[in-house]
């Protein structure tokens, strides 16, 4: 019930970017099912959303703790570049995977002990994985794009599981996991009181440096996992473009959520709406038709109206508002001024 | 002898093997090359250039990653008295400002695209969807008005949707689902034309997984060459490419050789082929002969 | 000396000793000709780096920049084709146009009290959105007065250029100084960045001072466009991505905290020449692949900051317990 | 009147704090406003001083209506004003702090010499001998509440306000702002003055005005009042047994208590001499000293804030680790550190969360207490506490300063110690929850927990103490028991032959 108050306002939001969708596109609602599969639009926006979803997952934690992960995008690219050399060197399909994931967690490990042991802020010391980790990435693909036709691999980004893409199944199934990890456990509680103040939470006994670097540890293995449906979708690993600027976006998602960026509260449910949200943007402009040279203005444009419509000041603005014509209303008798509104 | 080579960055195969292939064929000749990869920046090419000129290399190789603004680095080259060599892109700069150009012609390119196209459907009603470049990149605008102009005049062939795939294959792939979808499933859509392989290659396999068949159902018409999209023709999957070889570095070298031997001056753009290649071109051989290349 | 100033000195020896690692190995870096080309090169991201000083001294953050550098572009060289104003109007034009799109950003993050990451970030889609609604393509500046703008030099002994631009940044630089260290604005500037809630105990303007801080950043980034216009003699929608990236880099390097409230207009200054030496240095090598230019860069990018801070935590120790170390840690 | 305050109400979401308060302030008067922790003291400041905006009410100043839309306009209309726990901006210098918004200027810049005069000069009459171009931060938090009035008194033409501004100062440093607050009333201005130091009321103050729950319930003058009336103004209620008033009655056989810790040649270089301490089970040890004489810093090394560079902590099972908050925490210490706001409260969560922080870091993240149980715990100790909130789920940064004093202190009572550390834990408390506070430390010990507690009210820590250590320049100098605690005596162990104020940040030693 709290769950459902706290994601209120982004599913509010999500409903009138759907319908705005549906003007341009009026099938953007429609679901078919083809050879025992849905298909449509939605279908596309829960796949394709799988990528930015898994960012978003991991940033939701990385922000709670008052950070914030450059990388991410970056990570994309090593882990995908290490699950195609993975697979093309015989490796199972299970060792690929666990392999693409390690390079994720070490990416990530990098990150948080930059920012909890050696003390650089966040920005600073992801920004520096974000610039050379395509380096990285690009060093085990030599610089092209490194294919393989592994039907396995290939499955986790283009199969289907009970009519439902497997992207979709893995982003929501890795922020379920997640989700329940921090609330069924007192991580959720312990993440956020670093989160609003590190010192006090340590001089309450919290282990902050390891919280801290777990986090980001986090952070790498969504990205990881990210990494490799990317790699997957397309059969090969793109050093240079997999998740290029998608931190931006997951960083987008994550306050569309309506997380604080000064950490703290946090909720992934919301983050993935933020996610959605972002997604359905994306996609709808693709579906709409406008030319290319219009898309960043419409995403811009649509971003800030969200944001602008979403913000904690403006509700409290309005409710002031509200308050202050009731009062008019019922206090004074209707002025000329009133009436004109 | 010392070289620099100011390369645009590492954005794609194609670029990959352009670089492998001039660091090759410096070797081959013996030349000293200084490579500096510019990240997809301008500012960063003209810094490499300066510095380059700081150090007194004897040649200055350049793919400039957009046309305009060379001027003056290209003048204070010239006024150290460094012949500079543009590789693959144009620059539209006072031609005397640099030795010569070698590069294929983009707005051909396109038209040879489109010209095949149009031969391809001879008169039948086609719509046609077009994956562009990155929005604002040269390769990108000249390579649509290419198409553009071939189709002028057909009003059987149109293009009905046109969208960036950001030259990358994940673009490629997300976009080709959209049109799908908008496309009534790609009942509607006759012909896919991207304008470069890597796109083609990702939206083949969108085509594939909504159910058509590339190639058959929805013809597909690229640019570049590059192994992988060989690979497909040889299976059917995609129709036709035009190709844009890597290998500028060699004509540039022997150009300059001729150049400081005997004062010979190339003419200001050495053109190299836009070559189509279908199934009939023995697909299977030009993958082999290309996929050792560093695409 | 007065232990503000160490972060500077720290960052200054680090510089020195950096350039002089470089002459050992290339002595022609030592030329006046790579002097030239050092602030040449770097101006238009200089006078973007001061802004970007002012914004993160507060506390903020200004993503928007490299963006409204490339619409700058782009709006100039569209202006002198379509119309017949002269650059000098159109530069006025764009500065109106930049300055108060910054404002704009300010009051959106006042008033909303939206995170700055987030409004500069919706910024940044929108200028890149807008130049590319002005033009896809490059478009070439051809006239006279840049040329003029262009062609003006000082010759250096030595044949170094110390180009109209690259002067530019200097005084960009010093009007950031005064600006940042000796304005009542500035002191308003370093208490917010110290924290809104007491800077706004203390009697600072809060609302007033962040639109002021994000129109000055509209300003620098407007300025820096019309630099790079001049450096390239054309607008181009897609010139300068990620540009803000670079320029938050160098500031940190400059020795001010990205959490607000200490650093220096100056350490930016040299934090931009280092990171424009390091891009020389990887130019003057000239064997790097693609990749490892890129890891390079990281890792210099990470040596640079380790020795800052190490140097620093040296001087904390030699210096007299300036914080506890238990601050130290969780900063 | 120099000052009236009509109707004035504020609510915040929950709450209604202030609820049409009057209050009337004279020219050449020291007014002081009381009140338990959250009735609505700071809050009518800030109203006053335009930090909030205010519901209803009418303030007028010099019977012309005022209503400052932001601090920058208050002080331009010549209020100038300590809050409570605003200690300045810790990244500006002394002397940018002292003139920040009126810094003399010359063709428009900053001219940084006449600031450093213009500092210099505000300083002047309150024995503070620092260098005003360091950072604030340099300096510790009672030297910067005395800079923080210097400032309010320069920027105040006719009211200054002073919110608990003597809350981290000493006797001596009190004694010294008392002079110039009365020389300002010499002058003409009117001065309102938050405390809940009741001594310092009576002594300095000619009127009082109570607030409770919001409502003005009193406004005498302080000579028609007297103690026990004023608190019974205050809580609403006598105060049964002021724990201050029979303390401990300190003879020699008290001290005879089965030893629980010991720690031996434990220091650290720079921070605090090595010194020798044994602990009691159930003892209550005082360390008293002067600011700045590294009480706090001993109590950061026992609690391993800071790690020593030598000696060892013992208990019966030998020696043990102590190296970082969570050894110390498991090694069954706690501490409630003397900055609430930047090391104690967690300000966005909870008042339930922030409770059961300590117990849950210590169970470890697998084992999580539930929902219920944490809320048990926090509604156990919001009652016994008296802590006041609209409820568990309230965020403590919404609390009144001495309720979330109170909210840490139950944070480590929930774990139960063996050893609890309490640095300053009664600033900025009531009458009533100080008592309280006392009775439950009296509790504690009297089951077995050793408690450590720095104070600067003497009184306090006599009353409080079984044996008491003077620390001076930084080193553990005497230790007192019995009937030697005395303030008599403790003053004498504090004050050290070169007697100066030991100005922290600015010590050669
Ligand atoms: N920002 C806020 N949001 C919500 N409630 C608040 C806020 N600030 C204060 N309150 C509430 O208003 C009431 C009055 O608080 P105030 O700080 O004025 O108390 P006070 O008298 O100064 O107490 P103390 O002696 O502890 O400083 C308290 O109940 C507090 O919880
Ligand atoms: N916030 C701070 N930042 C840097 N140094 C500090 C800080 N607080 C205290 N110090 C240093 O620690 C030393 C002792 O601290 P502090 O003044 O807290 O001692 P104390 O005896 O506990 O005094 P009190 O508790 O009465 O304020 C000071 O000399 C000062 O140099
Ligand atoms: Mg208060
Ligand atoms: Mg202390």
């Amino acid at each position: 019930m709290t769950v459902l108050r706290r994601i209120a306002p982004q599913l509010v939001t999500l409903a009138a970017l759907v319908a705005l969708v549906t003007l341009f596109f009026p099938d953007f609602l429609r679901i078919e099912v083809v050879d025992g599969r849905f298909v449509g639009p939605v279908m596309d926006i829960a796949k394709r959303g799988a990528q930015v979803g898994l960012l978003t997952v991991g940033m939701t934690l990385v922000v709670a703790t008052r950070g914030i992960d450059l990388s991410v995008g970056t990570v994309m690219a090593i882990s995908g570049a290490v699950a195609a050399w993975a697979i093309t060197h015989d490796v199972s399909l299970a060792g690929t995977l666990a392999l693409a994931l390690t390079a994720g967690a070490a990416a990530g490990l990098w990150n948080g002990c930059l920012v909890a042991l050696v003390g650089i802020q966040p920005i600073v010391a992801t920004l520096i994985l974000m610039t050379s980790g395509r380096g990285i990435a690009q060093l085990i693909t030599e610089g092209r794009i490194l294919t393989f036709s592994n039907e396995g691999l290939a499955f986790l980004g283009s199969g289907d599981l009970l009519g439902i893409p497997v992207p979709a199944l893995i982003w929501f199934a890795a922020a379920l996991a997640i989700a329940l990890l921090m609330r069924r456990t007192a991580l959720g509680l312990l993440v956020e009181a670093v989160g609003v103040n590190r010192s006090a939470s340590a001089l309450a006994g919290v282990n902050a440096a390891v919280l801290l670097v777990a986090v980001y540890v986090a952070s790498g293995l969504c990205a990881g996992l990210a990494g490799i449906v990317s790699a997957a979708d397309i059969r090969g690993a793109d050093a240079n473009n997999a998740g290029l600027w998608l931190e931006l976006d997951a960083i987008l998602a994550v306050v569309i959520g309506g997380n604080s960026l000064l950490g703290g509260r946090f909720s992934i449910a919301a983050s993935l709406i933020g996610a959605l949200i972002i997604q359905t943007i994306d996609t709808g402009i693709l579906l709409a038709g406008f030319p290319s040279e219009y898309n960043l203005v419409i995403k811009a444009a649509l971003v800030l109206v969200i944001l602008v419509l979403q913000s904690p000041n403006l509700a409290h603005q309005w409710r002031t508002v509200g308050r202050a014509a009731r009062r008019r209303r019922e206090g004074v008798p209707l002025s000329a001024k009133a009436q004109g509104q | 002898q010392t070289v620099g080579f100011s390369q645009i960055g590492s954005e794609s195969g194609w670029r990959a093997a352009e670089t492998t292939l001039t660091k090759q064929q410096a070797e081959e000749r013996g030349i000293t090359l200084k490579f500096s990869d510019a990240q997809q920046k301008q500012e960063n090419q003209i810094a490499a250039i300066r510095s380059f000129i700081a150090q007194g290399v004897d040649a200055i190789l350049l793919a400039p990653v957009v046309a305009t603004g060379w001027d003056s680095v290209l003048k204070e080259a010239k006024d150290a008295e460094i012949p500079v060599v543009l590789l693959d892109r144009q620059v539209d700069s006072d031609k005397s400002l640099y030795l010569t150009a070698v590069g294929s012609d983009l707005v051909h390119e396109g038209e040879v695209a489109g010209q095949w196209l149009v031969d391809h459907v001879a008169g039948k009603e086609c719509r046609v969807v077009e994956l562009q470049g990155t929005t604002g990149s040269s390769p990108a605008i000249d390579r649509k008005t290419g198409f553009e102009k071939a189709i002028a005049g057909h009003d059987n062939v149109k293009i009905v949707r046109s969208q960036t795939g950001d030259f990358t294959r994940a673009q490629g792939k997300e976009v080709m689902e959209s049109f799908l979808q908008a496309e009534g499933r790609g009942q509607n859509i006759c012909a896919l034309y991207a304008h470069n392989d890597d796109m083609a290659v990702g939206a083949i396999q969108a085509i594939k997984e909504a159910g058509l068949k590339p190639g058959d159902d929805i013809l597909v018409v690229s640019i570049d060459g590059v192994p992988d999209i060989f690979k497909a023709i040889a299976a059917g999957e995609a129709n036709a490419t035009v190709e844009l070889t890597p290998n500028m570095a060699g004509p540039a070298f022997d150009a300059l050789k001729a150049y400081m031997d005997d004062g010979t001056v190339p003419p200001k753009f050495i053109q190299t082929d836009s070559k189509l290649y279908t199934k009939a071109d023995d697909p299977e051989g030009e993958y082999e002969r290309r996929k050792n290349l560093g695409y | 000396m007065n232990p503000r100033l160490y972060p500077l000195a720290a960052t200054i020896a680090i510089f020195a000793l950096a350039w002089a690692i470089c002459v050992m190995q290339f002595p022609t870096m030592l030329s006046t000709r790579v002097v030239g080309n050092l602030l040449t090169d770097n101006a238009y991201l200089g006078i973007v780096a001061v802004g970007m000083t002012i914004v993160i001294l507060s506390g903020g953050i200004d993503l928007s920049v490299g963006s409204v550098i490339a619409f700058s572009g782009v709006f100039i060289a569209v202006m002198l084709r379509d119309t017949n104003l002269h650059p000098l109007v159109v530069f006025v034009l764009l500065l109106a146009v930049t300055t108060a799109f910054g404002a704009a950003m300010g009051g959106l993050i006042h008033a909303l009290a939206m995170p700055p990451f987030i409004v500069t970030l919706a910024g940044m889609f929108l200028m890149r959105g807008l130049a590319y609604m002005l033009t896809i393509d490059s478009v070439p500046i051809n006239h006279p007065f840049y040329d003029l703008l262009d062609g003006a030099y000082w010759l250096m002994p030595g044949k170094g250029r110390l180009t109209l631009i690259g002067a530019a940044m200097l005084v960009a630089v010093a009007v950031g100084m005064v600006v940042a260290h000796r304005t009542r604005f500035g002191a308003s500037v370093f208490a917010l960045g110290g924290g809104e809630a007491t800077a706004r105990l203390m009697g600072v303007r809060v609302g007033r001072t962040t639109v002021a801080i994000y129109a000055f950043s509209g300003l620098m980034a407007g300025l820096s466009g019309i630099v790079f216009s001049i450096y390239t003699k054309s607008g181009y929608p897609l010139a300068t991505v990620g540009t803000e990236l670079t320029a938050i880099a160098a500031v940190v390097i400059g020795g001010t905290l990205l959490t607000g409230g200490a650093g220096f207009v100056f350490g930016t200054l040299i934090g931009v020449l280092t990171m424009g030496l390091i891009q020389t240095y990887i130019v003057f090598d000239g064997t790097l692949s693609s990749w490892w230019t890129k890891i390079i860069i990281g890792l210099l990018l990470l040596a640079f900051i380790l020795l800052q801070k190490s140097l620093l935590r040296l001087s904390a120790i030699g210096g007299g317990r300036a914080t506890r170390s238990r601050n130290e840690a969780a900063a | 009147m120099l000052l009236t305050i009509r109707s004035l109400t504020k609510t915040f979401p929950g709450t209604t704090a202030l609820d049409a308060v009057d209050f009337d302030l004279a020219a050449g008067e020291i007014h002081a406003l009381l009140g338990e922790n959250g009735a609505g003291k700071s809050t009518l400041i800030k109203c006053l001083t335009g930090a909030y905006s205010r519901d209803g009410g009418e303030i007028s100043l010099e019977g012309r209506p005022i209503s400052p839309r932001s601090t920058s306009k208050a002080q331009e209309l010549g209020i100038g004003t300590v809050y409570q726990e605003v200690n300045l901006l810790a990244n500006l210098t002394v002397a940018q702090n002292l003139t920040f918004g009126r810094e003399p200027t010359r063709f428009g810049m900053v001219d940084a010499r006449a600031q450093k005069r213009q500092a210099e000069a505000m300083l002047e009459g309150y024995g503070l001998d620092i260098d005003v171009s360091r950072n604030l931060a340099a300096y510790s938090v009672a030297v910067r509440q005395i800079i923080a009035i210097a400032r309010a008194v320069a920027l105040s033409g006719k009211v200054l306000i002073l919110d608990e501004p003597t809350a981290s100062l000493d006797a001596r440093e009190v004694e010294t702002l008392f002079d110039v607050v009365r020389g300002l009333r010499d002058r003409g201005l009117g001065i309102v003055f938050v405390s809940h130091f009741l001594d310092q009321v009576f002594a300095l103050t000619d009127r009082v005005t109570v607030l409770r729950n919001g409502r003005r319930v009193a406004s005498e003058r302080t000579a028609d009042l007297n103690r026990v009336r004023l608190i019974e103004h205050m809580l609403g209620h006598a105060l049964e047994d002021e724990v201050i008033a029979h303390g401990k009655t300190h003879d020699a056989a008290a001290a005879q208590r089965p030893e629980l810790l010991r720690f031996e040649n434990f220091g650290r270089r720079g921070h605090v001499e090595p010194f020798d301490l044994a602990v009691g089970r159930g003892e209550v040890l005082g360390l008293a000293g002067l600011l700045g004489s590294g009480r706090t810093e001993s109590a950061e090394l026992l609690f391993g804030v800071v790690e020593a560079h030598s000696g060892a902590a013992r208990d019966e099972n030998g020696t043990f680790d102590l190296s970082s908050p969570r050894a110390a925490v498991a090694a069954g210490f706690g501490y409630a550190p003397e900055e609430r706001k930047e090391d104690g409260i967690v300000a966005d969560l909870s008042v339930r969360e922030n409770i059961a922080l300590a117990l849950q870091a210590h169970r470890g993240w697998l084992r999580r207490l539930s929902g219920a149980e944490q809320a048990r715990l926090a509604n156990n100790y919001i009652a016994r506490l008296d802590i006041r909130t609209f409820g568990p789920e309230q965020p403590v940064g919404e609390l009144s300063g001495g309720n979330q004093q109170k909210v840490v202190l139950a944070r480590w009572l929930a774990m139960n110690p063996r050893f609890l550390i309490l640095d300053e834990p009664t600033r900025g408390i009531d009458v009533g929850a100080h008592a309280e506070i006392l009775r439950l430390i009296q509790k504690v010990t009297a089951e077995g927990m050793s408690i450590l507690i720095i104070s600067s009210e003497l009184d306090e820590l006599i009353a409080v103490s079984d044996r008491v250590i003077v620390v001076r320049d930084r080193r553990h100098v005497a230790e007192l028991t019995g009937r030697e605690i005395t303030s008599d005596t403790i003053v004498r162990a504090i004050a050290a032959p070169q007697a100066g104020r030991q100005n922290s940040g600015e010590e050669a030693a």
